[in-house]
């Protein structure tokens, strides 16, 4: 038996590292697709064969949600939002301010890029040079083939040796949500979603660069 | 050393080049004769529509490949009324998908390659008794070998390089439309360099192997 | 039955003639004239309008036109096309189920090169190869577009033989641009130009005017009883009585020979003690343009009339006058 | 009805099409020419050499590239040292990557097409006194002008469409490096569509006009 | 100086010889022989070893050779090697900075096809453009492979005559089957065969095996005084006083004249009475196998050899023997 998921390529990793204790305690398999958020909605749209989504942030699941109905969509990590650079530097402004060119993911497509975005302007006028990646885990690699020395990234992303980093989470006024949405309603659908929204999993989220979901959200 | 779904998904893309090169051959070789040989508003027509393509992203040619095989949409409705199932995330659907995408690049080298065959060999061929099929393999074949195999390489390869389609109408499913190249751009996204770089080097030496091949044999 | 009936529209010599079954036919005309296009569409290899039948066969009718493989003709172009991957071997026999032609591929002098592919042969072992695979097909009619261009003197001779042997299977249609190869094989003529195309016998179009402009001077074709070989020579015994003697291997066939007016000289009596083995006795019909150089006399023998080129010098010298006999030695001749 | 951003795209599109286009022929036809006329071993490595990008899915090119053009490797640290500036996220990085990745598509076409030049031509030609660019143009070029419309338009159209190579080395900068595949794929990440299908459709158009200009002048 | 100083190991010849500046060298041979290699050598076309030098330049020397192009020679190619898509006139003066070869283009026939693209043309024009291309080529030395095949009498006439006068310019090596052509043209002549390359002038090979093997017969070539024409003829005079007289617009050179054995019958006494213009008195040197059907007679004229081929029958009954003084009635001659 085996369960079909749809990762945005952000969470992947993360999920990899679940994935064992699941299949190991219901006996389920997981069959692990990654992509783009945008491109795996794409594909959803158009009759995918997935049976839960796990989105990088909330907007596809809202999207998809509107088309296609179902369960509403629920958060199940939450991302954190890192500056990080070899630049040193003692605080974030800062750095920004006397970094030449600084990538984010495309602000029109992922969630870490739009936070990025935000608390850029709030800093504007920046005299960098913006890099835009087509997701966030292009950012990582441009900063470790050295093309990129400060790079806001995923928490999930954040290179141990980076010398400089800063998260910044905290600063952001909404939270960066990643949601799943149920495509296709079925018991084993329900025991991977307990199974990844219980305490346990959620606790163990934090090393894997996330912050366990509020009980509250 | 390589791990099970890797090596699954060289297969996967060796099967499907495999298929897909043979399928377009098949198509492109009547195709780019009679692009060649007619001029007829048609002939140029199509002419500039197989070409199309090429200038899309691979990726919006996905998408709107996925469209297509959508069962709302005509296509892929009569195709699901036919079949029983559905052209996207199959393997069928990645077929189709890397024809339409190679198909400029089988049916070109092999229409510049008609162009320059002298004629005259093939009015003797017919005069001689020979019928098309005999035309074709003992007259066209052998004298237009460079165009063939030129046009081979170009469809076998960019099938297995295939990539941006694939990724839209296939779904990265394991086994069944997870190939070579989507698996090496998931390692790069995963900033799994290590297993991106084995499975670069593998699909290279495939390459190598098929091209001395064919390249071996055609200056013999 | 008849061999092709031709009407085409499409060629600027609007061709309107019946060829007979068998024999070669040979096909005359200046460069550019328009032989291989005629060619071509007897072979049906371009779109023409018209009316071509074969036997009882339409090949076409108005624009209607039958595949050039359903004509079922071996044709040999203008250029040799060789499959040049294929051996020498494997080109004669392309498209055709048959045996290697031994007798062929020998008289061709082909046999050490069977092996070799057409990519490495000289221009005339390209020739040799095409003439071979032509004569091979197992068609109903033959094509030749010059045929014996690129071959040496040796190779002509073999392979006007085999043209010939070839004419009496089946008819055969020859391009040539050489008088020698016309008087050896011709049955039946076509005499082209940009604008005409006439055609005949032999015989009859010897002295066209169309052919005396290529060669320069007039032939005479002789006919009669053909008596066999008796010590050394052939006879032909024409209708006067009187004997032309042949020596050499080549026997005189019923055809007849040919003289070119070059070779026939005029003395007023018998020389008795000369080498000239063929002095017949003649009666002069005209004399043709005794003032010019040169002037061409016909000569009457029996009911055929022979031609002599002579000098106006001789002319005026010997006193010739029409309707005077005199003596025609005869020195070389074109067995035909 | 286009905004600014999505022109600004198409132009750069276009601009970089012409660029490596022209780039690549100078560098394909001489390629192509040795690749045919040597027998060399050498000659067949290289052979293999140019058709292997192929079988790379264009995006991990595009990650090759990107080690390529870092400062911490040799090319990088050359062409920096050198001109003072960085390949990736540049125009110039750009035409460098779509370069390699057409590459291929160009010597391929040219090559069949060169193989089945009359070579007694050339020696006539070399008797007659013409010079090696002379041959070029008056035998070479326009014996073998289906080749050339096949090379160019696979390379042209090749690289319009390019994505995967831009996306990773590119850097999606306006204006410098966001080409319309990009601006297209974006599109269809957001699920845009409306603006994907009007984007799409004057790629097309822009596409049917210059294949007409070709193949249009190639059969008079 | 000389012109080519030719010695190639790589040729199964192994030609070793040197040709004269100018005039017009006529290579004979077999097809297949070599003789399309052998030019193809001269143009640095193809790589040998060896030596090959032209006036003072060094064209091969071992295996260091000159490029093609450096070698500065007209080529024409067996097969015409036109541009297909070029008109006439740009294949013509392809390459060469020349302006239209006008009396060339007209002499050739080529005036109303200068505007039409080489792909349209009949095989004989296509060959005519060639000839045009490579006669008109401003270089030091012109290569002929077979270059008048496939063109009418008339044409071919008209050519030789253009290449005869190029011949006086520059060496021309000219490759033909043809005797008539080599006749007209030849002033040296190599005569090839599989193994050998032998070289010479026309008057001292024109018996040579290689050559008699391909035509069948004999010839003889006369020199001698040239006296201006009057009334209607040009007259050589011989060594010993005898004249030839020749009759038409073509004047004898100071050449001579060639005259094929089977153009020349012998008689006893000289004949008052016939057309035969030129009879003269000659005395028999040797009669060949006088048994054979036929025979090839050597006959002493002055200094000067003619030979005659009778039939055998003849010479048995004139009795003719060695030593005998007999009258030589010479009936066709070629000017050369
Ligand atoms: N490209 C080639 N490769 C190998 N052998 C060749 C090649 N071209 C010619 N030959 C061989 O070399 C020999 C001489 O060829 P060449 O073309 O010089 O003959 P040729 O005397 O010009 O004959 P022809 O009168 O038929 O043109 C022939 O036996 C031929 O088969
Ligand atoms: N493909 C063509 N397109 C247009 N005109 C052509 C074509 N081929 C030949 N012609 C023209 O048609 C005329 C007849 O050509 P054709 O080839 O029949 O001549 P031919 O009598 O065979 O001459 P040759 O003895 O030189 O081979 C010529 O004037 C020629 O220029
Ligand atoms: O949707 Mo992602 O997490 O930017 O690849
Ligand atoms: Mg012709
Ligand atoms: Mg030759």
């Amino acid at each position: 038996e085996s369960l079909r998921l749809a990762v945005a390529s952000n969470f992947r990793p993360a999920l990899a590292a679940l994935a064992p204790e699941f299949t190991r305690t219901t006996g389920i398999e997981l069959v692990i697709s990654s992509g783009a958020s945008g491109q795996l909605a794409t594909q959803i749209l158009q009759g995918a064969p997935f049976d839960i989504f796990l989105s990088a942030d909330d907007h596809y699941p809202a999207r998809l949600h509107s088309s296609l109905g179902g369960d509403l969509p629920q958060t199940y990590a939450q991302g954190q939002l890192w500056l990080v650079s070899r630049t040193a530097a003692n605080d974030w402004q800062s750095l920004l301010r006397k970094s030449d060119k600084i990538a984010l993911a495309n602000p029109a497509l992922a969630p870490y890029g739009a936070a990025a975005d935000t608390l850029m302007q709030s800093l504007a006028p920046l005299s960098a040079t913006r890099v835009t990646a087509a997701n966030i885990a292009q950012v990582r690699q441009w900063y470790d083939a050295g093309h990129i020395n400060t790079a806001w990234l995923a928490g999930s992303l954040v290179p141990a040796d980076a010398p400089t980093r800063f998260n910044l989470t905290a600063q952001l006024h909404a939270p960066i949500r990643q949601q799943l949405l149920v495509i296709k309603p079925s018991p084993r659908s329900t025991q991977f979603i307990t199974f990844l929204l219980s305490p346990d999993t959620q606790r163990q989220l934090q090393p894997l660069g996330y912050d366990p979901v509020n009980a509250d959200d | 050393m390589i791990d099970a779904a890797a090596l699954a998904a060289i297969v996967l893309s060796l099967k499907l080049a495999a298929v897909s090169t043979t399928l377009l051959l098949l198509l492109a070789i009547p195709l780019a004769w009679w692009l060649q040989a007619s001029t007829s508003a048609l002939a140029r027509a199509s002419e500039i529509l197989v070409a199309l393509p090429l200038v899309l992203p691979p990726t919006v040619i996905g998408f709107y490949l996925l469209l297509a095989f959508s069962p709302h949409q005509w296509p892929g409705a009569q195709w699901l009324a036919l079949t029983g199932s559905s052209l996207a995330f199959s393997f069928t659907g990645l077929v189709i998908g890397s024809m339409v995408y190679s198909l400029p690049f089988v049916v070109q080298p092999l229409q510049a390659s008609f162009a320059q065959l002298d004629k005259g060999l093939l009015e003797m061929a017919e005069l001689q008794g020979l019928n098309r099929w005999q035309q074709f393999a003992q007259v066209v074949l052998p004298l237009c070998k460079q165009g063939f195999a030129g046009a081979f390489v170009l469809g076998f390869a960019h099938t297995l390089g295939e990539f941006g389609v694939v990724l839209m109408i296939g779904g990265n499913i394991p086994d069944e439309t997870r190939v070579a190249s989507i698996a090496i751009f998931d390692a790069v996204e995963q900033l799994d360099y290590a297993a991106a770089h084995q499975l670069s080097l593998i699909m290279l030496a495939i390459a190598v192997v098929a091209l001395l091949a064919i390249y071996g044999r055609k200056k013999s | 039955m008849n061999g092709w009936h031709i009407n085409l529209l499409t060629l600027p010599q609007q061709p309107d003639l019946t060829l007979p079954t068998e024999g070669v036919t040979v096909l005359f005309g200046q460069s550019g004239c328009g032989k291989t296009r005629l060619l071509r569409a007897l072979a049906g290899l371009d779109p023409h309008r018209g009316n071509i039948s074969f036997r009882q066969q339409r090949w076409l009718s108005g624009t209607q036109t039958l595949a050039p493989a359903a004509r079922k003709l071996g044709m040999m172009f203008q250029e040799s096309r060789l499959l040049p991957h294929k051996t020498v071997a494997d080109n004669i026999v392309l498209g055709q189920s048959i045996p290697l032609p031994a007798q062929l591929i020998d008289a061709l002098d082909l046999t050490h090169l069977l092996h070799t592919r057409a990519n490495q042969l000289s221009g005339g072992e390209q020739r040799r190869v095409a003439l071979a695979r032509t004569l091979a097909h197992q068609g109903q009619a033959i094509l030749l577009d010059e045929p014996l261009t690129g071959l040496d003197a040796e190779r002509k001779r073999n392979a006007l033989a085999l043209i010939k042997a070839a004419g009496k299977e089946k008819p055969v249609i020859m391009v040539t641009h050489q008088l020698d190869e016309l008087l050896h094989v011709a049955d039946h003529l076509m005499l082209m130009d940009k604008t005409r195309l006439c055609d005949g016998q032999l015989q009859a179009l010897i002295n066209h005017p169309l052919l005396v402009q290529q060669r320069g001077h007039a032939f005479s074709i002789l006919c009669g009883e053909v008596k066999p070989s008796a010590n050394g020579f052939s006879t032909l015994l024409l209708d006067d009585g009187q004997q032309i003697r042949l020596v050499g291997k080549q026997h005189i066939t019923e055809r007849g020979i040919a003289i070119d007016a070059r070779d026939v000289s005029i003395a007023l009596t018998r020389a008795n003690d000369s080498s000239i083995l063929n002095i017949v006795k003649v009666r002069i019909q005209s004399l043709g343009d005794a003032d010019a150089a040169y002037a061409t006399l016909e000569l009457a023998l029996g009911r055929q009339t022979l031609r002599a080129l002579l000098s106006g010098h001789s002319i005026r010298q010997l006193g010739l006058a029409p309707g005077q006999w005199v003596y025609a030695q005869i020195k070389g001749t074109v067995q035909i």
